[in-house]
């Protein structure tokens, strides 16, 4: 099946990212197909570069990294959301004239209008967060 | 930084998508200096279509996207100016996105 | 993107307006999927319903008016709103203190919207 | 065309009690996070026709012990989770 995932908290402020991310990973050794990943609201803190966990915690943002490599999975932090939050990729960051940029290069800024076609393509939605 | 220079030697500065930053600089006159940029010289058919924006988000706070713009319009002015057609000639490129950016309000989201 | 078939989308909003942004993150939600033309219920449940309240003035807390954007949504060919009637009347609200005229429902018609969902977005 | 909802907060949460109200015949309910909390709480309210299921690992984090649950409520695995999410024609999320 083509699934497409929610994801609306942030990681370390609740569990909701972390099962978002076993979910996923889950569904991919299932043998189905994530349309695509996206990260909203609060979700687009799971696609910062410069997060940092303590040697003994599970690294969630390297775990997401690494499974969106491994598969090619689309996945997209809502752009309006990530600005506001502070995570930003090159283009945004020359745009607005901030002095960094953050956005891991496993993800992609962009609109809800990617989140709609998803809901329009795939074949279920899970959203995860709260 | 991006800026409009006004005759008046006042410096607006505007975003890199050329809309201002801070919705407060607005004038006619303005107006008129980003329509010249475009290049687009503002006549009454644009300004009332810029007066039912300007109302619309004075109202209701958000910068409509396409279709629900062109219904606005339709609304307003009549069906013979709510037309896709009608704007895009008084408004070249993306209608939605270059009125929205001479009535001084923040990019319409999810405009294509 | 395609948007050769419909599918019918329903939003489920449970916030207070202010205290929390998921509010205005679900009506971006119903705004971009309005832009693709799909068939769309917004419902309003449990707390969601005080989004709905006359008289809100977030100018003084330096917030944008959630309400005014719902009067709005019709020009968005978003017609169709609810709320739950015992979350309207829990909070001591009634219809005629809301901006926008709504369906006030029970829970039954709530789930049958959600039976006639191809998806269903909580926030 | 039922509908699998997952909870993932306790039931002092409206989370719980509000899709109580809109789950119906057919659908499944899945608790998952701290929605597995409530997991003695439904067994004594079974909802008629609805299917309950606790997220197995989220179940043994929290030190509740799965095999004390009542026959009501069966537990999966995130690979359970799944094939839940595919069974059922959409997915809401209650949190």
């Amino acid at each position: 099946m083509k699934l497409t995932v929610l994801v609306h908290s942030a990681p370390y402020s609740s569990q909701a990212a972390y099962s978002a991310y076993r979910f996923s990973a889950s569904a991919l050794a299932a043998g189905h197909e994530i349309y695509r990943l996206f990260f909203y609201y609060d979700g687009v803190h799971n696609s910062s570069l410069l997060s940092t966990q303590a040697q003994d915690e599970f690294d969630l943002i390297a775990a997401w990294r690494t499974l969106i490599e491994s598969h090619q999975i689309d996945a997209i932090s809502c752009v309006s959301s990530a600005l506001k939050r502070g995570i930003l990729d090159a283009q945004e960051a020359a745009r607005y004239e901030k002095p960094a940029s953050n956005l891991a290069e496993q993800f992609t800024l962009s609109g809800l209008g990617q989140l709609v076609d998803a809901s329009i393509e795939s074949d279920r939605v899970v959203s995860f967060g709260g | 930084m991006r800026s409009l220079q006004l005759p008046n030697k006042a410096s607006i500065p505007l975003d890199k998508d050329g809309y201002l930053r801070d919705m407060s600089n607005w004038s006619p006159e303005v107006a008129e200096q980003l329509a010249a940029a475009i290049p687009i010289t503002l006549t009454p058919a644009h300004w009332e279509v810029l007066e039912v924006l300007r109302a619309f988000y004075q109202t209701h706070g958000i910068s409509p996207a396409t279709r629900p713009f062109v219904k606005l319009v339709a609304r307003d002015l009549g069906s013979d100016k709510g037309r896709s057609i009608y704007l895009m000639k008084l408004f070249p490129g993306n209608p939605a996105l270059t009125a929205s950016k001479l009535a001084g309000l923040p990019r319409p989201s999810n405009c294509f | 993107m395609s948007t050769n078939t419909a599918k019918t989308i329903t939003f489920i909003t449970r916030s207070t307006p202010y205290g929390h942004g998921q509010a205005k993150a679900c009506l971006d939600m119903v705004l971009s999927a309005a832009v693709f033309e799909q068939k769309i219920n917004f419902i309003f449940m449990d707390d969601g319903v005080w989004q709905l309240k006359k008289g809100q003035a977030p100018s003084h807390i330096d917030a944008k008016d959630l309400s005014a954007a719902f009067t709005a949504l019709p020009l968005y060919e978003v017609n169709d709103l609810y709320v739950n009637a015992n979350d309207l009347q829990e909070r001591g609200l009634n219809c005629e203190e809301l901006v926008v005229p709504v369906h006030s429902v029970q829970a039954n018609t709530i789930a049958e919207l959600i039976r006639e969902s191809d998806v269903v977005f909580t926030l | 065309m039922s509908t699998l909802h997952t909870i993932n907060k306790t039931s002092t949460h409206s989370a719980l009690s509000s899709c109580l109200k809109v789950a119906r015949n057919g659908d499944s309910i899945l608790l998952i996070e701290d929605g597995v909390y409530a997991s003695s709480q439904l067994c004594q309210s079974p909802l008629e026709g609805v299917a309950l299921y606790a997220l197995h690992e989220d179940l043994l984090a929290r030190g509740l012990d799965a095999s004390t649950l009542s026959g009501t409520i069966k537990t999966v695995d995130y690979n359970g989770f799944v094939d839940l999410v595919c069974q059922h024609q959409r997915c809401v999320s209650w949190s």
